[in-house]
């Protein structure tokens, strides 16, 4: 039996059985808050939130805005001393959080990678317009760089209809499976 | 052959899973045995009076004992049997205990198997002869290798106590790293005034023969009679010439091409040089890489000034042949250093740290250099790039060390406490300069230590930070440092004038080598693997070589001192006798079918295996054969396993009596 | 040369300019790009941020589709799809739970062979020698900083490329070209990624500081290699304060200069940010 | 029916430094295993001829296990390197001998590996209960009534 299974109603639990690490791994040394580059924008330190994943403080954990903040850069996990992915840690605290349904701090983050979402599942490829558009409606953020979008439609670089795959079904399959 | 088996139920502990009464019974009547018992506890007084008692009533000539492992008690039974006058390699164990009544369950199958490893003793006692251990002289000499502090300890103990002593080290003097440091913590007395009087000691010693600037190169024999060889690296001075006045070091047109080691790079040196003033002995040696007599024949300056004519260019390395009871291996540590390029770096990465870009990112030991005033600032703080007093610095902790990812997962030990007498240093030194330290844990254990970083923080202002640093690099001359205090949960940003990183301590980069040439096991780091971790600190495996000092893990001067004087009293421990016995159970060539293919030859790791020539009555060569050196043999029977012709045996465990016990399973 | 092609979408888009430069730059190189059919988006950081299946199944079908046309060798030109589908790839290998149930959903495919690589090893391939010699134009007056930014070179232990800290494979084919390459600080800083519309003042901020460092090393041109890094590093420069502009490059627009390829035809005219300051430094080779 | 009982001998040829004291940490650690598999002492797995093993089927062995120190562990330095390098030219000769070589296990156990060796033994007996008896020598031994 794989110790997970013991502690998988913990997030800690469900982080492992996501990400193939255990959250003990961490020792506290700092080195990832140190490094990342959105730290300053982080009410709490990338190492305080696997402290309370750590100590089973699950939600600050899911209810913290930092994981919603992580830009993805990696410098984190590439610099940690002992091998702990704490990127693929914050994209599993993020998935348990929508799994939960959690109301999360950062709405527009969380709108910004649905409606991303939802172009891929309807297109098969991202559609930027058709993006911006549905992201704008959720955010009621209407009037974000506007002075670009012009300039981009005449250099050919926001087509306004998008790009389709041809062949869906495979997308199809595999969105269902995370239904 | 009358043989008795013992069977012991040592107290519950066989009996209640294996059936003795019933296992002596089936013992009884094994073809051979004469008499079987069980009985409580057999290693006690009165069973192995039992033994005894019935050898002589019985009239035994062989016994086995289903006991505990032979690792246990095989030697209690031996002496028991010897006692009745049966020869003690006539004494069989079967192991009932590990393995067999504490690993099985089921009574019935755990009886009928200690009856199967009885029979299989039965078997193999009936094929065993009567054996004499061998007798073996102990050399009352000890090879020493490695000159840093716990070498000259171990040296001078086993010198004072009466014993020779051969002391060898790779550089051109003794010293080692200690000789280097500019204060030692937690008293802050000055590290070359407490170490250079044991150097001169070890000088003058009339029982101490010192071989500087040479390394052993190969080790042959065993426990009390090893043969080492040594290489005497040519200085290309005449050694019995050179009176030490300096001259040529001085005259030496070659000033700036080669880096002072001593110095940690942090100055240069001349082609011929003495590693540092208060150099044991105090005898220059030719860099014949840069030397420009080597390149082009020309200049020989030295020449001139020498007024003693030592400038010898034809030197050669010397091999020297030294036979010695015990070794002591102190070859110490080398400290992980960042600014060499990431291919020939011993820890690939930490770029993030600007490996070998910045100046004034310097490692724990150039910061030593730098603070010593026998070094390249003498004693003045000042920067590498542009000799600044740095009024910002910051020290960081664990770099290499507890580090899965790019370094090493233990702790460096030592790290703590020299972070903290840097600090100290650089604020005595600097008084308006701040000084930052990012650590992860302190780790001051030992007398005086934690009042040590307690002075550092409360007396001298030093800032300690918890958190690893994530990023060093330069803007405007200054140093950029990224870390976080996990204490307070805020990012912090140092803008410093030096960086100072407490690197690992690691393995010398020959460790493994050496732990080849000598046959001690070593650790995944190349440290040197002790006997024990507990009981054997000191000692390895390889009966008579000795651990002292860094080369068995991280540690501080006490430490290493007092490791020495362990290793010194452990070798002085074997010279208490004139003679070792060893075990008989030797390899043995049969004159008559050895055809000399020296197969056997080859795989011997000892090189016990020697040719002889048989010659007939006229004084013809018959034929050559393989000869065992009892006296190097240790018996691990590789040549009896690949002989052709069978011609080898390994007494005790020879053919014969294997396939008895093969037939008995 | 043939190489499969995964231009990924954001080189219909915002891109745009990095296919057409691949394209003209890769004709030259005597590359011909097979390119994937039928391909889909590879998730993206909206994938991964959200849910690892979805990130690994929506770029694996990617690779599944490369081994169906025998691709030996797929080209990402994009540092996130790139990165995306090497990460997938090394997931599939491991044959994690993930990988079993994306496996199930292709007909039981499992590994998936096909070597991923990025515009920086498509230029090795090509040859450093190679486009040296076929250099038509001398670039000697300009100081190019190599910004690799996150996804090129991270994490080292899946990408295996260069060095994550101090990589150095995009400065050699700089200088290849004749240009000279400055030493700065934040070659491996992040611009901010994905947060371009969501968080919009913290691209700008980040954005910046890799910006003020290039200018403050010398350096009259950041060279790219992924399209999110150019449309925050150019797009946004018009939201920076007491910035100097400083034109950006994507790396093959870059050798397409030196190779004598029409600014135009590179589609640096789509650029937001003006390139002519270093179109000036392009000088006829005498 | 018969071969759901069928309980194989295993012999196993283990040095004295490394496997026989790691089964003695088994045994003081009161680790469990089957009584299946019996113990023949050599100094060094260097000792082991090919030709123990082969005697080992021919006296009823349904499988050998052959164990020693871990590579650069070995207490006399070189011997478990020499015994490695031999047995993979052996497997060829059991073969050739009619046994099956897959019979014949290898396995690394040093003195502080007792639930090493408990796993390595249980699976040996294991995969021989799997392969079940081995027959051939006793087929042999019958019809040609050799007897010791």
């Amino acid at each position: 039996m794989h110790a997970h299974n013991t502690h998988v109603e913990t997030l800690a639990g469900k982080i492992e059985e996501l990400t193939s690490q255990s959250v003990m791994q961490c020792y506290q040394c700092g080195k990832c808050s140190a490094g990342c580059p959105v730290r300053n924008y982080m009410e709490d330190s990338p190492n305080q939130v696997i402290r309370y994943v750590q100590l089973g403080f699950d939600d600050e954990a899911l209810h913290s805005s930092t994981p919603w903040l992580c830009a993805s850069c990696l410098t984190c996990s590439s610099r940690c001393p002992q091998n702990f992915d704490i990127a693929k840690f914050m994209d599993a605290v993020r998935e348990v959080a929508l799994e939960m349904e959690i109301d999360v701090k950062e709405k527009d983050v969380k709108k910004f990678h649905e409606a991303f979402l939802n172009q891929i599942k309807k297109n098969g490829k991202a559609f930027e317009f058709g993006m911006v558009r549905e992201y704008k409606l959720k955010t009621l953020n209407l009037f974000q760089d506007v002075e670009l979008f012009p300039e981009m439609l005449l250099k050919g670089k926001l087509s306004l209809l998008p790009h389709k795959k041809k062949d869906i079904k495979h997308i199809k399959k595999v969105f269902d499976e995370i239904k | 052959m009358r043989i008795g088996v013992f069977v012991c139920q040592c107290g519950e502990n066989i009996g209640r899973t294996v059936d003795c009464p019933a296992v002596a019974e089936a013992a009884g009547r094994f073809p051979g045995v004469a008499y079987s018992v069980e009985y409580k506890y057999m290693c006690s007084d009165p069973g192995q009076n039992l033994i005894k008692n019935m050898i002589k009533e019985k009239n035994l000539d062989a016994i086995v004992v289903g006991s505990c492992s032979p690792h246990m008690h095989e030697k209690t039974f031996r002496k028991a049997a010897l006692d009745a006058g049966v020869n003690p390699f006539l004494c069989e164990i079967a192991n009932l205990r590990e393995h067999c009544s504490w690993v099985h369950e089921d009574i019935v199958d755990a009886t009928k198997k200690a009856i199967d490893l009885v029979r299989i003793a039965v078997e193999k006692v009936k094929k065993n002869t009567p054996l004499t251990p061998i007798r073996v002289p102990v050399t009352k000499r000890s090879l020493v290798i490695g000159g840093g502090i716990s070498g000259i300890q171990a040296a001078l103990d086993i010198a004072n106590a009466g014993f020779e002593c051969v002391l060898v080290e790779k550089e051109p003097s003794i010293g080692g790293h200690m000789s280097q440091l500019s204060e030692t913590f937690p008293t802050l007395d000055c590290s070359q005034c407490i170490l250079t009087p044991r150097m001169v000691e070890v000088y003058q010693h009339p029982k101490i023969k010192l071989l500087t600037y040479s390394e052993v190169e190969n080790v042959e024999g065993f426990i009390g009679n090893f043969k080492v060889t040594i290489r005497k690296k040519a200085r290309s001075i005449d050694e019995s010439k050179c009176t030490g006045c300096g001259l040529c070091v001085q005259k030496c047109p070659i000033k700036k091409k080669a880096y002072n080691e001593f110095e940690e790079n942090l100055a240069h040196r001349p082609a011929v040089y003495v590693p540092f003033p208060q150099a044991v002995p105090n005898i220059p040696v030719i860099d014949r890489t840069v030397c420009t007599y080597y390149q082009t024949g020309k200049c020989q300056m030295c020449v001139k000034v020498c007024g003693r004519e030592a400038i010898f260019f034809e030197q050669q390395d010397e091999m020297i042949t030294e036979e010695v009871g015990s070794i002591v291996v102190a070859t110490g540590y080398k400290l992980y250093s960042i600014d060499k390029k990431p291919e020939e770096s011993e820890i690939k990465g930490y770029g993030e740290y600007g490996y070998g870009k910045y100046k004034d990112v310097i490692d724990g030991l150039q910061f030593e250099r730098i603070a010593s005033a026998s070094g390249p600032t003498s004693g003045e703080i000042l920067r590498p790039s542009d000799n600044k007093v740095p009024k910002k610095i910051v020290f960081i902790q664990c770099v290499g060390s507890r580090d899965e990812s790019k370094g090493f997962s233990y702790c460096s030990k030592i790290c703590c406490m020299y972070t903290a007498k840097h600090a100290m240093l650089y604020k005595h030194k600097v008084h308006d300069g701040e000084a930052y330290v990012f650590y992860m844990d302190i780790r001051a254990g030992g007398k005086g230590y934690d009042e040590f970083v307690r002075r550092a923080i409360e007396e001298d202002h030093v800032k300690y930070i918890r958190g690893r640093v994530s990023r060093i690099y330069e803007e405007d001359g200054k140093y950029i440092v990224r870390g976080e205090d996990t204490i307070a949960g805020k990012p912090i940003t140092i803008d410093a004038d030096l960086v100072v990183l407490a690197t690992a301590m690691i393995a010398q980069p020959n460790a493994v080598k050496l732990a080849q040439t000598i046959g001690m096991s070593y650790d995944k780091y190349g440290f040197y693997n002790e006997a024990h971790p507990k009981l054997r600190p000191v000692e390895v495996s390889t009966a008579g070589v000795f651990l002292a000092g860094a080369c068995q893990s991280p540690k501080d001067i006490p430490e290493s001192v007092a490791m020495a004087s362990a290793a010194a009293s452990k070798s002085l421990v074997l010279f208490g006798s004139d003679f070792l016995e060893r075990e008989p159970t030797v390899a043995k060539v049969n004159e008559s079918v050895c055809a000399g293919c020296f197969y056997c030859q080859k795989v011997c790791a000892y090189n016990a295996i020697e040719k002889k020539e048989i010659k007939d009555r006229k004084g013809n060569l018959v034929k050559v054969i393989a000869y065992v050196n009892s006296g190097l043999c240790q018996g691990f029977g590789t040549c009896n396993a690949v002989c052709p012709s069978k011609s080898v045996e390994l007494i005790g465990f020879n053919d014969e009596q294997i396939y008895a016990e093969i037939n008995a399973l | 040369m043939k190489v499969g092609y995964y231009p990924g979408c954001s080189l219909s888009g915002t891109g745009k300019e990095y296919d057409l430069s691949i394209r003209k730059v890769l004709e030259k190189l005597d590359v011909e790009l097979a390119e994937l059919n039928d391909w889909s988006c590879c998730g993206a950081t909206s994938a991964h941020a959200t849910n690892h299946f979805l990130s690994i199944g929506l770029s694996s079908l990617n690779l599944f589709q490369a081994q169906k046309q025998n691709l030996e060798e797929l080209f990402a030109p994009c540092a996130a799809c790139y990165n995306r589908m090497v990460v997938a790839k090394d997931e599939l290998g491991k044959g994690t739970e993930t990988a079993k149930k994306i496996s199930a959903l292709n007909n039981g495919e499992s590994t998936a062979k096909v070597n991923i690589i990025n515009i920086i090893q498509l230029f090795e391939k090509a040859g450093l020698e190679n486009i040296s010699a076929k250099t038509k134009m001398n670039l000697k007056g300009i100081k190019a900083a190599c910004y690799y930014g996150c996804l090129l070179v991270r994490p080292f232990s899946i990408t295996k490329f260069d060095d994550a800290e101090q990589p150095v494979a995009m400065e050699k084919i700089i200088s290849a070209v004749g240009a000279e390459p400055v030493d700065w600080n934040y070659k491996v800083e992040c611009c901010g990624g994905a947060h371009s519309i969501a968080h919009k003042e913290i691209v700008v901020d980040l954005s910046k500081k890799i910006i003020d460092d290039a200018v403050k090393h010398g350096a009259n041109v950041i060279i790219v290699a992924c399209p999110m890094c150019h449309s925050n590093l150019d797009m946004r420069q018009r939201a920076m304060k007491d910035t100097a502009a400083i034109p950006v490059l994507y790396l093959s627009e870059f050798v397409g200069l030196a190779l004598g390829i029409d600014s135009k035809e590179l589609g640096m005219n789509l650029h937001f940010t003006s390139t002519e300051p270093i179109l000036e430094k392009v000088l006829v080779k005498e | 029916m018969e071969e759901e009982k069928f309980e194989p001998k295993i012999a196993a040829f283990v040095c004295n430094w490394c496997t026989y004291t790691g089964a003695d940490l088994a045994g003081t650690s009161r680790l469990k295993y089957p009584t299946n598999v019996k113990m023949i002492r050599v100094p060094c797995t260097g000792r082991i001829d090919p030709v123990f093993i082969i005697k080992a089927f021919e006296k009823g062995a349904d499988g050998v296990l052959i164990s020693g120190c871990h590579p650069n562990d070995c207490h006399y330095n070189t011997g478990n390197f020499h015994a490695r390098r031999r047995w993979i030219l052996f497997r060829q000769l059991l073969n050739f001998v009619g046994i099956d070589s897959t019979r014949l296990h290898f396995s690394w156990v040093s003195a502080s590996e007792g639930k090493k060796f408990v796993d390595v033994v249980t699976e040996v007996i294991n995969k021989v209960k799997e392969q079940g008896k081995f027959k051939k020598y006793e087929k042999i031994n019958k019809e040609f009534a050799i007897h010791e």
